[in-house]
Protein backbone atom coordinates (compact mmCIF):
# COMPACT_ATOMS: atom_id res chain seq x y z
CA UNK A 1 0.00 0.00 0.00
CA UNK A 2 1.47 3.50 -1.13
CA UNK A 3 0.36 6.98 0.74
CA UNK A 4 0.79 10.88 -0.47
CA UNK A 5 1.99 12.80 2.06
CA UNK A 6 2.79 16.42 1.40
CA UNK A 7 6.15 18.18 2.68
CA UNK A 8 6.24 21.67 3.29
CA UNK A 9 10.22 23.08 1.99
CA UNK A 10 11.69 25.85 4.08
CA UNK A 11 15.58 27.75 3.05
CA UNK A 12 17.50 26.04 0.96
CA UNK A 13 14.90 22.94 0.93
CA UNK A 14 12.70 24.62 -1.20
CA UNK A 15 15.57 25.34 -3.57
CA UNK A 16 16.48 22.07 -4.13
CA UNK A 17 12.79 20.30 -4.57
CA UNK A 18 11.86 23.32 -6.72
CA UNK A 19 8.89 24.75 -4.42
CA UNK A 20 7.06 25.34 -1.03
CA UNK A 21 4.77 22.21 -1.27
CA UNK A 22 5.82 18.70 -2.65
CA UNK A 23 3.42 15.51 -2.88
CA UNK A 24 5.34 12.15 -1.91
CA UNK A 25 4.68 8.76 -2.71
CA UNK A 26 5.99 6.77 0.64
CA UNK A 27 4.92 2.78 1.20
CA UNK A 28 2.41 3.06 4.28
CA UNK A 29 4.47 2.68 7.58
CA UNK A 30 7.45 4.36 6.39
CA UNK A 31 9.41 6.30 9.21
CA UNK A 32 11.29 9.62 8.98
CA UNK A 33 14.39 7.86 8.60
CA UNK A 34 12.90 6.39 5.32
CA UNK A 35 11.71 9.90 3.92
CA UNK A 36 15.02 11.34 4.98
CA UNK A 37 16.76 8.36 2.24
CA UNK A 38 14.26 8.60 -0.36
CA UNK A 39 14.84 12.63 -0.24
CA UNK A 40 18.54 12.36 -0.27
CA UNK A 41 18.52 9.37 -3.19
CA UNK A 42 15.79 11.47 -5.18
CA UNK A 43 18.11 15.06 -4.61
CA UNK A 44 21.61 14.53 -4.35
CA UNK A 45 22.25 17.54 -3.07
CA UNK A 46 20.83 17.05 0.30
CA UNK A 47 24.34 15.37 0.58
CA UNK A 48 25.98 18.66 0.74
CA UNK A 49 23.88 20.21 3.75
CA UNK A 50 25.01 20.42 7.03
CA UNK A 51 22.43 19.00 8.54
CA UNK A 52 18.75 17.69 7.52
CA UNK A 53 16.10 17.47 10.17
CA UNK A 54 12.10 16.31 9.42
CA UNK A 55 9.49 18.23 11.55
CA UNK A 56 6.30 16.42 12.48
CA UNK A 57 3.30 18.14 13.64
CA UNK A 58 5.54 21.05 14.78
CA UNK A 59 7.80 18.55 16.47
CA UNK A 60 11.73 17.70 15.85
CA UNK A 61 10.67 13.54 14.91
CA UNK A 62 12.84 11.12 15.71
CA UNK A 63 14.17 8.91 12.84
CA UNK A 64 11.77 5.49 14.17
CA UNK A 65 8.96 8.06 13.93
CA UNK A 66 6.01 6.41 11.34
CA UNK A 67 4.46 9.00 9.31
CA UNK A 68 0.87 9.09 8.06
CA UNK A 69 -0.82 11.14 5.06
CA UNK A 70 -2.26 12.99 8.31
CA UNK A 71 0.74 14.47 9.76
CA UNK A 72 2.10 17.85 9.00
CA UNK A 73 5.88 17.42 7.51
CA UNK A 74 8.20 19.99 6.91
CA UNK A 75 11.77 19.81 6.03
CA UNK A 76 14.13 21.76 8.22
CA UNK A 77 17.16 22.62 6.69
CA UNK A 78 19.95 24.00 9.25
CA UNK A 79 18.78 26.96 10.76
CA UNK A 80 20.25 30.50 11.25
CA UNK A 81 17.59 32.31 13.19
CA UNK A 82 19.56 35.13 15.58
CA UNK B 1 -0.47 33.91 37.36
CA UNK B 2 0.99 36.60 35.96
CA UNK B 3 2.38 35.73 32.43
CA UNK B 4 6.19 35.49 32.84
CA UNK B 5 7.33 35.24 28.49
CA UNK B 6 6.21 36.96 26.00
CA UNK B 7 7.11 35.09 22.05
CA UNK B 8 6.78 37.63 19.04
CA UNK B 9 7.65 37.27 15.59
CA UNK B 10 7.12 40.73 13.82
CA UNK B 11 7.63 41.85 10.49
CA UNK B 12 7.99 45.27 12.19
CA UNK B 13 11.06 46.66 13.45
CA UNK B 14 11.56 45.42 17.17
CA UNK B 15 11.81 47.37 20.23
CA UNK B 16 14.27 47.25 23.33
CA UNK B 17 12.09 49.09 24.94
CA UNK B 18 9.09 47.05 24.59
CA UNK B 19 10.98 44.34 25.82
CA UNK B 20 12.69 46.20 28.44
CA UNK B 21 9.23 47.23 29.76
CA UNK B 22 7.79 43.35 29.03
CA UNK B 23 10.33 42.20 31.81
CA UNK B 24 10.99 45.00 34.26
CA UNK B 25 9.45 44.11 37.35
CA UNK B 26 9.58 45.40 40.86
CA UNK B 27 11.48 42.43 42.68
CA UNK B 28 13.89 42.20 39.49
CA UNK B 29 17.47 44.04 39.88
CA UNK B 30 19.21 42.74 37.10
CA UNK B 31 17.86 42.89 33.30
CA UNK B 32 19.85 41.26 30.38
CA UNK B 33 19.83 42.30 26.67
CA UNK B 34 20.74 40.77 23.92
CA UNK B 35 20.47 42.38 20.72
CA UNK B 36 21.90 41.09 17.32
CA UNK B 37 22.24 43.12 14.59
CA UNK B 38 22.87 42.62 10.34
CA UNK B 39 26.28 43.05 9.82
CA UNK B 40 27.53 45.23 6.82
CA UNK B 41 30.32 41.80 5.66
CA UNK B 42 30.86 37.91 6.20
CA UNK B 43 34.07 36.26 5.52
CA UNK B 44 35.26 39.38 3.99
CA UNK B 45 32.47 39.99 1.54
CA UNK B 46 29.32 43.16 1.74
CA UNK B 47 26.56 42.08 2.66
CA UNK B 48 23.46 44.18 0.70
CA UNK B 49 20.87 42.77 2.90
CA UNK B 50 19.22 39.87 4.86
CA UNK B 51 16.27 37.84 4.20
CA UNK B 52 14.01 35.83 7.22
CA UNK B 53 11.88 33.22 6.84
CA UNK B 54 10.55 30.93 9.87
CA UNK B 55 8.20 28.17 10.14
CA UNK B 56 5.97 30.27 11.88
CA UNK B 57 3.99 27.92 14.41
CA UNK B 58 6.86 26.18 15.23
CA UNK B 59 9.26 28.80 15.65
CA UNK B 60 6.83 30.19 17.78
CA UNK B 61 6.99 27.42 19.85
CA UNK B 62 10.65 26.37 19.74
CA UNK B 63 11.18 30.06 21.55
CA UNK B 64 8.95 29.27 23.88
CA UNK B 65 10.09 25.99 24.71
CA UNK B 66 13.86 27.67 25.12
CA UNK B 67 12.62 30.48 27.19
CA UNK B 68 10.95 27.47 29.75
CA UNK B 69 14.15 26.04 29.76
CA UNK B 70 15.78 28.95 30.90
CA UNK B 71 13.46 29.85 33.52
CA UNK B 72 13.83 26.36 35.42
CA UNK B 73 17.64 26.05 34.74
CA UNK B 74 18.85 29.91 35.74
CA UNK B 75 15.83 30.87 37.85
CA UNK B 76 15.14 34.10 36.29
CA UNK B 77 12.13 36.38 36.53
CA UNK B 78 10.95 36.91 33.05
CA UNK B 79 12.08 36.81 29.47
CA UNK B 80 10.46 38.45 25.93
CA UNK B 81 12.01 37.18 23.07
CA UNK B 82 11.23 39.39 19.57
CA UNK B 83 12.13 37.85 16.37
CA UNK B 84 12.20 39.39 12.78
CA UNK B 85 11.07 37.84 9.58
CA UNK B 86 11.40 39.37 6.37
CA UNK B 87 13.62 41.79 4.85
CA UNK B 88 16.65 43.43 6.97
CA UNK B 89 18.85 46.23 6.04
CA UNK B 90 22.34 46.62 7.42
CA UNK B 91 22.00 47.93 11.19
CA UNK B 92 18.21 46.69 11.46
CA UNK B 93 18.03 44.04 14.33
CA UNK B 94 17.02 40.65 13.63
CA UNK B 95 16.06 39.42 17.29
CA UNK B 96 16.15 41.00 21.05
CA UNK B 97 16.55 38.98 23.67
CA UNK B 98 15.51 40.45 27.24
CA UNK B 99 15.65 38.53 30.97
CA UNK B 100 15.12 40.11 34.00
CA UNK B 101 16.34 38.34 37.25
CA UNK B 102 16.49 38.94 41.49
CA UNK B 103 20.45 38.64 40.36
CA UNK B 104 22.62 39.32 37.41
CA UNK B 105 24.22 36.36 37.31
CA UNK B 106 21.51 34.42 36.29
CA UNK B 107 20.40 36.48 33.68
CA UNK B 108 23.60 36.97 32.07
CA UNK B 109 23.97 32.75 32.07
CA UNK B 110 20.11 33.00 31.02
CA UNK B 111 19.78 35.37 28.51
CA UNK B 112 23.21 33.79 26.38
CA UNK B 113 21.63 30.20 27.11
CA UNK B 114 18.36 31.76 24.67
CA UNK B 115 20.27 33.41 22.15
CA UNK B 116 22.78 30.23 21.24
CA UNK B 117 19.98 27.52 21.66
CA UNK B 118 17.47 29.72 19.58
CA UNK B 119 20.27 29.58 16.99
CA UNK B 120 20.61 25.66 16.86
CA UNK B 121 16.87 25.09 17.39
CA UNK B 122 14.38 27.40 16.37
CA UNK B 123 13.07 26.85 12.47
CA UNK B 124 14.14 30.30 11.08
CA UNK B 125 16.45 30.87 8.00
CA UNK B 126 18.33 33.62 7.06
CA UNK B 127 19.36 34.41 3.21
CA UNK B 128 22.52 36.48 2.97
CA UNK B 129 22.04 38.99 -0.45
CA UNK B 130 25.70 39.97 -1.56
CA UNK B 131 26.09 42.11 -4.71
CA UNK B 132 26.87 39.02 -7.42
CA UNK B 133 24.97 36.25 -5.47
CA UNK B 134 22.93 35.46 -2.41
CA UNK B 135 23.37 32.34 0.53
CA UNK B 136 21.43 30.53 2.86
CA UNK B 137 23.44 30.79 5.87
CA UNK B 138 25.27 27.67 7.39
CA UNK B 139 23.32 25.43 5.24
CA UNK B 140 25.97 24.20 3.40
CA UNK B 141 29.97 23.85 4.75
CA UNK C 1 39.94 57.60 15.40
CA UNK C 2 36.38 57.07 16.40
CA UNK C 3 35.03 57.61 20.07
CA UNK C 4 34.25 53.82 20.79
CA UNK C 5 33.68 54.57 24.68
CA UNK C 6 31.07 56.53 26.67
CA UNK C 7 30.74 57.23 30.12
CA UNK C 8 28.31 59.12 31.83
CA UNK C 9 27.11 60.27 35.04
CA UNK C 10 23.90 61.64 35.27
CA UNK C 11 21.19 63.05 37.46
CA UNK C 12 18.69 62.62 34.88
CA UNK C 13 17.05 58.98 33.77
CA UNK C 14 19.05 56.75 32.42
CA UNK C 15 17.74 55.55 28.36
CA UNK C 16 18.43 52.49 26.84
CA UNK C 17 18.25 53.41 23.41
CA UNK C 18 20.32 56.18 23.79
CA UNK C 19 23.51 53.57 24.86
CA UNK C 20 22.28 51.67 22.42
CA UNK C 21 22.55 53.73 19.44
CA UNK C 22 25.99 54.81 20.55
CA UNK C 23 27.62 51.37 20.32
CA UNK C 24 25.67 50.72 17.18
CA UNK C 25 27.85 50.30 14.43
CA UNK C 26 27.92 48.23 10.79
CA UNK C 27 30.16 45.87 11.57
CA UNK C 28 28.83 44.83 15.09
CA UNK C 29 26.52 41.08 14.83
CA UNK C 30 25.76 41.48 18.71
CA UNK C 31 25.13 43.71 21.15
CA UNK C 32 24.77 42.85 25.07
CA UNK C 33 23.22 45.42 27.63
CA UNK C 34 23.18 44.91 31.53
CA UNK C 35 20.61 47.35 32.37
CA UNK C 36 20.34 47.88 36.90
CA UNK C 37 17.30 47.95 38.50
CA UNK C 38 16.10 49.21 42.05
CA UNK C 39 14.46 46.22 43.24
CA UNK C 40 11.33 46.65 46.11
CA UNK C 41 13.26 44.42 48.83
CA UNK C 42 16.86 43.83 50.32
CA UNK C 43 17.42 40.63 52.50
CA UNK C 44 13.31 40.59 53.49
CA UNK C 45 13.02 44.53 54.49
CA UNK C 46 11.12 46.83 52.38
CA UNK C 47 13.09 49.16 50.18
CA UNK C 48 11.30 52.62 49.65
CA UNK C 49 14.04 54.46 47.44
CA UNK C 50 17.71 54.87 47.26
CA UNK C 51 20.30 57.57 47.29
CA UNK C 52 22.82 57.41 45.07
CA UNK C 53 26.29 59.89 45.75
CA UNK C 54 30.16 59.40 43.66
CA UNK C 55 32.98 60.90 44.12
CA UNK C 56 32.18 62.17 40.55
CA UNK C 57 36.12 62.68 38.63
CA UNK C 58 37.06 59.64 40.00
CA UNK C 59 33.92 57.51 39.29
CA UNK C 60 34.31 58.67 35.87
CA UNK C 61 37.84 58.21 35.26
CA UNK C 62 37.87 54.65 36.92
CA UNK C 63 34.29 53.92 34.46
CA UNK C 64 36.90 55.25 31.50
CA UNK C 65 39.73 52.41 32.89
CA UNK C 66 37.04 49.86 32.98
CA UNK C 67 35.85 49.88 29.48
CA UNK C 68 39.50 50.53 28.21
CA UNK C 69 40.42 47.04 29.53
CA UNK C 70 37.12 45.61 28.30
CA UNK C 71 37.79 46.72 24.70
CA UNK C 72 41.13 45.40 25.07
CA UNK C 73 40.80 41.82 27.13
CA UNK C 74 37.82 40.82 25.10
CA UNK C 75 38.46 42.11 21.53
CA UNK C 76 34.81 44.12 21.70
CA UNK C 77 34.02 47.66 19.60
CA UNK C 78 32.09 50.16 21.30
CA UNK C 79 31.21 50.49 25.19
CA UNK C 80 28.80 53.10 26.64
CA UNK C 81 28.42 53.13 30.87
CA UNK C 82 25.65 55.29 32.02
CA UNK C 83 25.79 55.68 36.08
CA UNK C 84 22.96 57.61 37.89
CA UNK C 85 23.48 59.31 40.72
CA UNK C 86 20.58 61.52 43.54
CA UNK C 87 17.64 59.91 44.30
CA UNK C 88 15.73 56.51 42.82
CA UNK C 89 12.69 55.29 43.30
CA UNK C 90 11.89 51.41 42.92
CA UNK C 91 12.22 50.29 39.25
CA UNK C 92 14.27 53.37 38.28
CA UNK C 93 18.00 52.36 36.66
CA UNK C 94 21.03 52.81 38.20
CA UNK C 95 22.97 51.87 35.46
CA UNK C 96 22.91 50.57 32.06
CA UNK C 97 26.18 48.88 30.63
CA UNK C 98 25.87 48.83 26.53
CA UNK C 99 28.64 46.30 24.74
CA UNK C 100 28.82 46.00 21.08
CA UNK C 101 30.93 43.11 19.27
CA UNK C 102 31.44 41.33 15.97
CA UNK C 103 30.38 38.48 17.65
CA UNK C 104 28.36 37.90 21.33
CA UNK C 105 30.11 35.95 22.59
CA UNK C 106 33.00 38.44 23.70
CA UNK C 107 29.97 41.24 24.00
CA UNK C 108 28.43 38.94 27.28
CA UNK C 109 31.65 38.41 28.89
CA UNK C 110 32.79 42.00 28.11
CA UNK C 111 29.79 43.76 29.54
CA UNK C 112 29.67 41.30 32.63
CA UNK C 113 33.26 42.15 33.01
CA UNK C 114 32.20 45.65 33.23
CA UNK C 115 29.38 45.44 35.75
CA UNK C 116 31.53 43.16 37.56
CA UNK C 117 34.36 45.24 38.24
CA UNK C 118 31.81 48.50 38.41
CA UNK C 119 30.57 46.96 41.28
CA UNK C 120 34.31 46.47 42.93
CA UNK C 121 36.07 49.72 41.92
CA UNK C 122 33.81 52.53 41.03
CA UNK C 123 33.71 55.42 43.87
CA UNK C 124 30.17 55.54 43.61
CA UNK C 125 27.84 54.76 47.22
CA UNK C 126 24.19 53.68 47.88
CA UNK C 127 21.99 54.66 50.83
CA UNK C 128 18.99 52.21 50.78
CA UNK C 129 15.76 54.09 52.52
CA UNK C 130 13.43 51.98 53.97
CA UNK C 131 10.07 52.84 56.59
CA UNK C 132 12.46 52.25 59.66
CA UNK C 133 15.89 54.21 59.25
CA UNK C 134 18.44 53.43 56.28
CA UNK C 135 21.97 51.91 55.81
CA UNK C 136 24.77 52.83 53.24
CA UNK C 137 24.58 49.40 51.54
CA UNK C 138 28.19 46.68 52.06
CA UNK C 139 29.58 49.35 54.22
CA UNK C 140 29.71 46.93 57.23
CA UNK C 141 28.80 42.67 57.60
CA UNK D 1 57.08 68.99 61.35
CA UNK D 2 53.42 68.99 61.04
CA UNK D 3 51.12 69.39 58.28
CA UNK D 4 47.51 69.74 57.60
CA UNK D 5 46.00 67.92 55.45
CA UNK D 6 42.35 67.91 54.11
CA UNK D 7 40.49 64.74 53.55
CA UNK D 8 37.15 64.37 51.72
CA UNK D 9 34.49 62.21 53.14
CA UNK D 10 32.09 60.16 51.39
CA UNK D 11 29.34 57.63 51.92
CA UNK D 12 29.71 56.41 55.66
CA UNK D 13 32.74 58.03 56.20
CA UNK D 14 31.02 61.41 56.36
CA UNK D 15 28.46 59.87 59.19
CA UNK D 16 31.84 59.10 61.05
CA UNK D 17 33.71 62.22 60.58
CA UNK D 18 30.94 64.13 60.67
CA UNK D 19 31.22 66.06 57.40
CA UNK D 20 32.22 65.96 54.17
CA UNK D 21 35.23 68.04 54.64
CA UNK D 22 37.66 67.65 57.65
CA UNK D 23 40.98 68.74 58.42
CA UNK D 24 43.62 66.54 60.03
CA UNK D 25 47.20 66.96 61.50
CA UNK D 26 49.85 64.37 60.07
CA UNK D 27 53.75 64.09 60.68
CA UNK D 28 55.52 65.56 57.71
CA UNK D 29 56.23 62.57 55.27
CA UNK D 30 53.04 60.58 56.41
CA UNK D 31 51.87 57.70 54.26
CA UNK D 32 48.33 55.93 53.58
CA UNK D 33 48.93 53.79 55.93
CA UNK D 34 49.92 56.31 58.35
CA UNK D 35 46.50 58.27 57.83
CA UNK D 36 44.62 54.98 57.86
CA UNK D 37 46.00 53.94 61.38
CA UNK D 38 45.57 57.57 62.83
CA UNK D 39 41.44 57.44 61.56
CA UNK D 40 40.97 54.11 62.73
CA UNK D 41 42.38 55.38 66.65
CA UNK D 42 40.91 58.36 66.39
CA UNK D 43 36.88 56.62 65.18
CA UNK D 44 36.84 53.04 66.48
CA UNK D 45 33.76 52.97 63.98
CA UNK D 46 36.63 52.47 61.03
CA UNK D 47 37.33 49.35 62.39
CA UNK D 48 33.96 48.05 61.38
CA UNK D 49 33.85 48.68 57.84
CA UNK D 50 34.46 46.11 55.37
CA UNK D 51 37.09 48.05 53.67
CA UNK D 52 38.41 51.44 53.73
CA UNK D 53 40.45 52.38 50.62
CA UNK D 54 42.27 56.35 50.55
CA UNK D 55 42.43 57.84 46.91
CA UNK D 56 45.30 60.65 46.23
CA UNK D 57 44.51 62.89 44.05
CA UNK D 58 41.65 60.24 41.68
CA UNK D 59 43.88 57.28 42.26
CA UNK D 60 43.69 54.12 44.46
CA UNK D 61 47.07 55.15 46.53
CA UNK D 62 48.89 52.19 47.92
CA UNK D 63 49.98 51.82 51.30
CA UNK D 64 53.05 53.15 51.54
CA UNK D 65 52.45 56.46 49.18
CA UNK D 66 53.93 59.55 50.98
CA UNK D 67 50.98 61.99 51.37
CA UNK D 68 51.42 65.84 51.01
CA UNK D 69 49.34 69.25 51.98
CA UNK D 70 48.93 69.55 47.97
CA UNK D 71 47.07 66.39 47.76
CA UNK D 72 43.43 65.80 47.19
CA UNK D 73 42.83 62.89 49.87
CA UNK D 74 39.25 60.94 49.26
CA UNK D 75 37.95 58.52 52.02
CA UNK D 76 36.60 55.41 50.35
CA UNK D 77 34.58 53.04 52.11
CA UNK D 78 33.30 49.96 50.83
CA UNK D 79 31.79 51.14 47.41
CA UNK D 80 28.29 50.08 46.09
CA UNK D 81 27.47 51.39 42.38
CA UNK D 82 25.24 49.36 40.01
Amino acid sequence: MAMKIKVLCFGITRDILGGFEKEIELPEGASVAFLKQRLTDEYPQFQKLNSLRIAVNEEYGNEELVITEQDEIVLIPPVSGG
Amino acid sequence: MVENIEIILSNEPLSLSVCQSFVEDPAAGGIVHFVGAVRNHTKGKTVIRLDFEAYEPMAISEMQKIAEQAIQKFGVMKIAIHHRVGTLEIGELPVIIAVSSAHRKAAFEACQYCIDTLKETVPIWKKEIFEDGEVWVSATP
